[in-house]
């Protein structure tokens, strides 16, 4: 029967190209468009970096340079927010590594629609450059803060409550018709297209993180996008969606909202946010299971377990949004419900590190530039992961919830350690894409500076949240005497920006490797890591299009077969057949 | 199997069941007419459900899929349920009530003559 | 190697760095000691585990690094180990879950004999209500607030002409008596949070939120916003101060009433030029940053302006007159009080007239002149 | 077919065990359509939770709506019966869209063809009927901000809703049109036809959105 289904995919026609602009501008080969998320990705990111220097500017040294006002930097707050959640983590995550991994590691030829896919990317390229419109608009981006929480996104007491929301908002929508064009083919690519022998429980753990965001993503999305329409209606033609009566000294017609519901936005808003940490934690969680297993010649521990940890994480996502909203004035009884869906959901979470910890017991580990960044990833993801419990226990969360708490929480957790995996990941197919090796010293410079610098950075930013510095504040001067800023504080303030600036900068390391490596690498060989799964086994390195030749590779076991007692190897490939 | 692809019933299948669409949104039509109370309202959400059930499972073929596709099908959207479900809760039990409450506003007092009573529902109409 | 230290470091570092930092819980001054319990008992869970993986992990990558002719363990899994961490994180995590979920059913059923106050919420300032004699606080609705009425109390209510209005940023409450705050919002969302007192909650605008809590300590305290509410949001602050019954008290009766205020208690005789001054301050959003009351906003205060010797920022000092009033609306950063952001817009000639530029004068003047007459 | 559900459900985790395929016998295009209107049904489901939520939020009174969609027939008002004939349009439609998806099954190209044009006749009379329903409100003083009878969000949320609906049916019909025009070149000739099947599963799922919209906006 396998047999018989398989050459629905060897037939497959492929749009070969037949120009430079076929080839490289609209490539339908999964492995380009692949690269040109992953180039957009990062460009738009350094946007989000230079925002986040801007805020770390004045919170630092308040007034030092007079061009942040108040309106640049709430609007530097929001796009830094939106840019890394958005536009470079869930696009680099499932745009980027989904579309390259997906085919090559389930050993198809390409997506399932091409055509589709390369639609994609270029819709996901107009909602970027909506977004970087929203620049050069009348009033300039939105300051509302990433959540984006109506009545004050839409009112004019924050900056770009014009032009700035709508063209964030339209900007989100068209990402998500481009992230649904996207998805459609990974999901169908995981579900129907494999290869002789590929089963779901034989794919490698990237797969299985990407395809659960995906999943997750699709239901997710929705949500954000209807209250995206609604936003736009409530701000455009005057509905009151979102919008109850308001008396604003602001805005005077601002009177002739009534009868919404604020908290419905951020109903919605969660019910997409939460699965969205999700959307970028699991693939984050995938490839950072098959470097750690790859680079310290081990099976990945527990593989069972960690699919379904996986799957239990995706499901539980949709359950525990309104731990976001604790404070939020809600029916106060969903702390109950939702506190203990969000502590059950600490439990798959701690499955995962501990397998990620045991997988490094007794094994043969190589301290290469991408093991250095999964380790990296799980120390932070641990202390990340653990203060989520402090903010998902309902009663603990009151006192920290919008401080410093939270900001150090939510970027170890899914600003930090997803880019830790990304860079990981980069740094473990850069061979398989270019064919050349990124440079090592200068990536281990780049990995040194990056993971002691942002642990500096956040790991004390914790403690400014016990005193209750609240988050999101111009400036923290205290009106009297008192507790909340001490002076120390302050200094604090300033090592973690000087901390903030260096990290920023040692990413320029990263850029100048990623180009210089391109045509100055050492020449990596077909499989330099000597792993497992599929996408080593190409034909070609890099690999064609259409990734085999005329039969597609037949698989026989899973792809943690490292250091299997009585072989000769350390690894042996997925399509390797069993010794009879 | 291999000669089998696809959907292949007989037609007298589909005008049967698309004449009891026929019956059934004409029997939801006419609960417009009648008073409102949880008689109409189980009415209503008989009749949308009986229909939506034979559009899935008979027009398109759902039924005679495979359990894989069925349940991958069925099973998300219970997520909108728990959404749903805990979105009615607080509107009516919490925001309307702090509404009718504190800003003075109850355009149903009919509907409702005590609203600090915590067991009094709003229905509509 | 490395790898091993720098896992050794950080979490060493991790654990030196606080006990020995100077930055936690300020002191507490409400009855939410439990909540503080329910962190540490969260802290030290989490601190074992974070101490433990990342001990295991140094070990683990000194112990099992690469060497030449070394070969892993092939071990995919361990089923009892892996039931056993299962059921030990289980435990663990029933451990923080339970006493937290006890604190918040105290934290969510206020005791019934609670007093209700209100805070209202506004960009980007605080103000509040009590329920007077009565002990209940009047109906409000937005849809009811004008120059006159800026709480939006009903007026067809006989519950509110008893309720204290206690406008600007400071408030006083007794020690030792719970209160139920109940948070309102005029415009966006705000959120009423005092670190001494742990507790903190949304005002959403539309409906009402509540939170109780008990003062224990008596002191002043400083009141932050704690969600973002647009470009003022770090401006938005104010003060509880706790104090003994009788200063409370005192202090309460000082504070007008809705029927006084009604009734025109301090009414002003404004000339009609003064009064389309002060439409103009209103249509425009002036009393977001500027306040009538003598409370420092985002701006100078308008309370005894005219005529008053002003530092400016650029160590320079100036008398407020029609000239400087006219240029500080025209161009503000070029003549800025001293200890302010330049953060107002400029206002042109298209926003805001040169007739009603006059006319807001004129109500500034009248303001401070008024004031003067009316002090013995 | 033996395939069905009669095979039991032992076949799930036979299916989800299974190398190449997870779901055996559906075409690349089936799948992925089959999971849009899973992500397309969280859409409409998110549009629907929220106008319940802002309707039981509401203080004031919620327009009765079988007063507000009634025609007057004979001199007297007939509630809802713009709306029921549009009902019964959509579901003649799914009937004819059904035909033709059994007629491509049985390789008649000409009979799928026409009754695929038929469903998008339909479809067409159903948006008609629905830009004549949004001016006869419109025309009456129902807009998005506002209405005479109460609750301002009555107007939002119909405006919304059954323009989302409307969007979805328009783009269908040309979607059919396309399909239908297609299939007369012989584009898909090579195939089995189920291209009509994927046009149909989105057909009768823009059917079925009504039915919810039907029973939750008109009949609420």
């Amino acid at each position: 029967m396998a047999q018989a289904e398989i050459p629905y995919q060897e037939a497959m026609p492929l749009h070969h190209p037949h120009s430079w602009v076929t080839k490289y501008w609209f490539s339908q080969d999964h492995k380009v468009i692949a690269v040109q998320y992953g180039i957009t990705a990062m460009a738009v990111g350094l946007i989000a970096l230079l925002a986040s220097l801007l805020m770390r500017t004045q919170i630092g040294f308040p007034g030092a340079i007079e061009w942040i006002t108040p309106d640049r930097y709430y609007q530097a707050v929001t796009m830094h927010g939106m840019i890394m959640v958005i536009y470079l983590l869930t696009a680099f995550l499932l745009g980027s590594f989904g579309n390259y991994l997906i085919p090559l590691m389930l050993g198809a030829r390409d997506m399932v629609f091409p055509f589709v896919n390369m639609i994609s990317y270029h819709v996901y390229l107009l909602s970027v450059v909506i977004l970087l419109a929203s620049f050069f608009v009348p009033g300039g981006p939105t300051g509302a803060g990433w959540t984006l929480y109506p009545p004050q996104a839409i009112l004019t007491g924050t900056p770009g409550a014009d032009w700035g929301i709508i063209t964030m908002l339209l900007s989100l929508a068209v990402f998500i018709v481009a992230f649904t064009m996207g998805g459609l083919n990974y999901i169908t690519t995981i579900l129907q297209a494999r290869t002789r022998g590929m089963t779901l429980m034989r794919m490698p753990l990237s797969v299985w993180g990407i395809f659960a965001a995906t999943v997750l993503g699709l239901l997710a999305f929705p949500a954000l996008f209807v209250s995206a329409v609604m936003m736009i209606l409530d701000q455009v033609i005057g509905t009151s969606f979102f919008m109850p009566a308001i008396a604003s000294s602001f805005e005077p017609s601002a009177s002739e909202y009534s009868g919404g519901s604020p908290l419905l936005f951020q109903h919605l808003f969660w019910f997409f946010g939460h699965p969205e940490v999700y959307i970028v934690a699991l693939p984050a969680f995938g490839v950072v299971s098959d470097l750690i297993s790859v680079h310290a010649r081990k099976n990945i521990f527990g593989y069972r377990m960690m699919v379904w940890a996986i799957v239990w994480i995706g499901v539980l996502s949709f359950v525990v949004w309104a731990h976001h909203m604790y404070v939020a004035g809600m029916h106060p009884y969903f702390g109950f419900f939702f506190a203990t869906t969000t502590l059950i959901i600490a439990v798959p979470t701690a499955i995962k590190v501990y397998n990620w910890t045991l997988t490094l017991w007794r094994a043969n580990i190589r301290f290469t530039v991408p093991m250095l960044f999964a380790i990296a990833f799980v120390i932070t993801f641990v202390v990340g992961g653990l203060t989520g419990l402090f903010l998902g226990n309902v009663i603990v969360d009151v006192p920290l919830s919008d401080t410093y708490f939270v900001v150090a929480h939510f970027h170890m957790v899914m600003g930090v350690s997803p880019i830790l995996v990304i860079f990981g990941g980069i740094y473990h197919w850069y061979p398989k894409i270019t064919g050349r090796m990124l440079n090592d010293t200068v990536g281990k410079l780049h990995f040194w500076i990056t993971a002691v610098g942002t642990y500096v950075i956040y790991f004390p930013m914790h403690y400014l949240g016990f005193v209750g510095v609240p988050r999101r504040y111009y400036h923290n001067e205290p009106l009297g005497e008192s507790a909340f800023y001490p002076a120390s504080a302050e200094l604090l303030n300033q090592g973690i920006s000087i901390a903030a600036f260096i990290v920023g900068a040692a990413q320029l390391l990263f850029v100048y490797n990623l180009f210089v490596s391109y045509w100055r690498g050492r020449p990596a060989g077909d499989n330099p890591w000597e792993a497992c799964s599929l996408e080593w086994r190409t034909p070609q390195t890099p690999p064609i299009h259409g990734n085999w030749s005329d039969t597609l590779p037949t698989v026989h076991r899973w792809a943690y077969d490292y250091s299997v007692p009585g072989e000769k190897e350390d690894f042996i490939p997925q399509d390797v057949p069993h010794r009879a | 199997m291999s000669s089998e692809v696809g959907q292949q019933h007989p037609l007298s299948l589909y005008f049967w069941i698309w004449g009891l669409l026929f019956v059934v949104s004409a029997g939801s039509y006419f609960t417009d007419f009648m008073e409102a109370g949880y008689l109409r309202w189980t009415l209503i959400l008989t009749f949308m459900l009986v229909k939506a059930g034979y559009i899935v499972a008979i027009f398109m073929h759902l039924k005679w899929e495979r359990w894989a596709l069925i349940y991958a099908l069925l099973l998300p959207p219970g997520a909108l349920l728990v959404l749903m479900g805990l979105m009615a809760w607080e509107s009516w039990d919490y925001t309307w009530l702090s509404r009718v409450v504190y800003f003075g506003e109850d355009p149903y007092p009919l509907r409702c003559p005590d609203a600090a009573n915590p067991n009094c529902v709003p229905m509509a109409h | 190697m490395a790898v091993a230290i720098f896992l050794l470091i950080l979490v060493v570092g991790s654990v030196i760095f606080t006990f020995v930092s100077p930055w936690w819980f300020t002191d507490i001054a409400s009855n939410w000691g439990g909540i503080d319990t329910t962190v540490l008992i969260t802290f030290w869970v989490c601190g074992v585990v974070f101490v433990a993986v990342g001990l295991f992990m140094a070990y683990s990558t000194w112990k099992f690094r690469h060497r030449e002719g070394a070969r892993a363990d092939y071990e995919p899994e361990n089923p009892r180990l892996e039931l056993g961490l299962t059921i030990v994180t289980a435990i663990g995590v029933v451990a923080m879950l339970a006493p937290g979920l006890l604190v918040w059913d105290d934290y969510v059923n206020p005791p019934a004999d609670a007093q209700e106050i209100e805070v209202l919420s506004q960009q980007w300032r605080w103000s509040f209500r009590f329920p007077g004699e009565d002990g209940v606080l009047g109906t409000v609705h937005v849809k009811n607030i004008r120059s006159d009425n800026p709480f939006g109390m009903n007026p067809n209510d006989p519950a509110g002409e008893d309720d204290v209005l206690v406008a600007g940023n400071r408030v006083q409450l007794p020690v030792n008596r719970p209160y139920k705050v109940l948070l309102r919002s005029n415009d966006v969302l705000h959120d009423f949070f005092v670190p001494e007192f742990r507790a903190k909650m949304d005002a959403v605008p539309g409906m009402i939120t509540y939170f109780w809590f008990e003062p224990t300590k008596e002191g002043d305290y400083e009141i932050l916003c704690a969600e973002l509410c647009g470009k003022g949001h770090y401006t938005m602050r104010g003060f509880v101060d706790i104090v003994g019954q009788e200063d409370f008290d005192a202090w309460l009766a000082a504070q007008p009433t809705w029927a006084q205020m009604k009734a025109g208690v301090t009414p002003k005789a404004y000339s009609a030029l003064a009064r389309r001054g002060r439409e103009v301050a209103e249509a425009n959003g002036c009393f977001a940053c500027h306040s009538l009351d003598g409370s420092q906003v985002v701006g100078p205060t308008w309370q005894g302006l005219w005529g008053a010797e002003t530092a400016l920022a650029d160590g320079s000092s100036i008398t407020v007159d029609e000239s400087y009033v006219l240029e500080s609306v025209r161009a503000p950063a070029a003549k800025l009080v001293e200890g302010f952001a330049p953060v107002m817009i400029a206002y042109d000639a298209e926003i805001i007239s040169d007739d009603d530029l006059a006319a807001l004068a004129a109500f500034l003047r009248e303001d401070t002149e008024l004031a003067e007459a009316s002090t013995p | 077919m033996a395939q069905a559900a009669a095979a039991g459900h032992a076949t799930i985790f036979e299916d989800w065990g299974s190398d190449v395929t997870t779901f055996k016998g559906v075409p690349w295009g089936k799948a992925m359509m089959w999971i849009f209107l899973l992500s397309d049904t969280f859409i409409f489901s998110c549009f629907l939770i929220s106008y319940m939520t802002v309707r039981i939020t509401a203080a004031e009174p919620w327009p009765n709506a079988s007063e507000v969609f009634s025609l007057t027939m004979f001199g007297a008002p007939v509630p809802l019966l713009l709306i029921a004939i549009m009902t019964f349009d959509l579901i003649t439609s799914s009937g004819t869209m059904a035909l033709a998806v059994n007629y491509g099954y049985r390789r008649d190209k000409k009979k799928a063809i026409r009754f695929i044009c038929a469903t998008a006749f339909f479809g067409a009379v159903f948006v008609g009927m629905q830009a004549f329903e949004w001016t006869k409100l419109i025309s009456e003083g129902v807009k998005p901000w506002g209405n005479e009878w109460g609750a301002e969000q009555f107007g939002a949320c119909f405006f919304m809703i059954t323009g989302f609906h409307g969007m979805h049916v328009s783009a269908g019909v040309i979607y059919l049109l396309i399909v239908a025009w297609r299939l007369h070149k012989g584009v898909y000739d090579k195939t089995n036809y189920e291209i009509v099947e994927i046009v149909g599963l989105y057909w009768h799922f823009v059917d079925l959105v009504w039915v919810f919209i039907f029973a939750f906006f008109y009949l609420w």
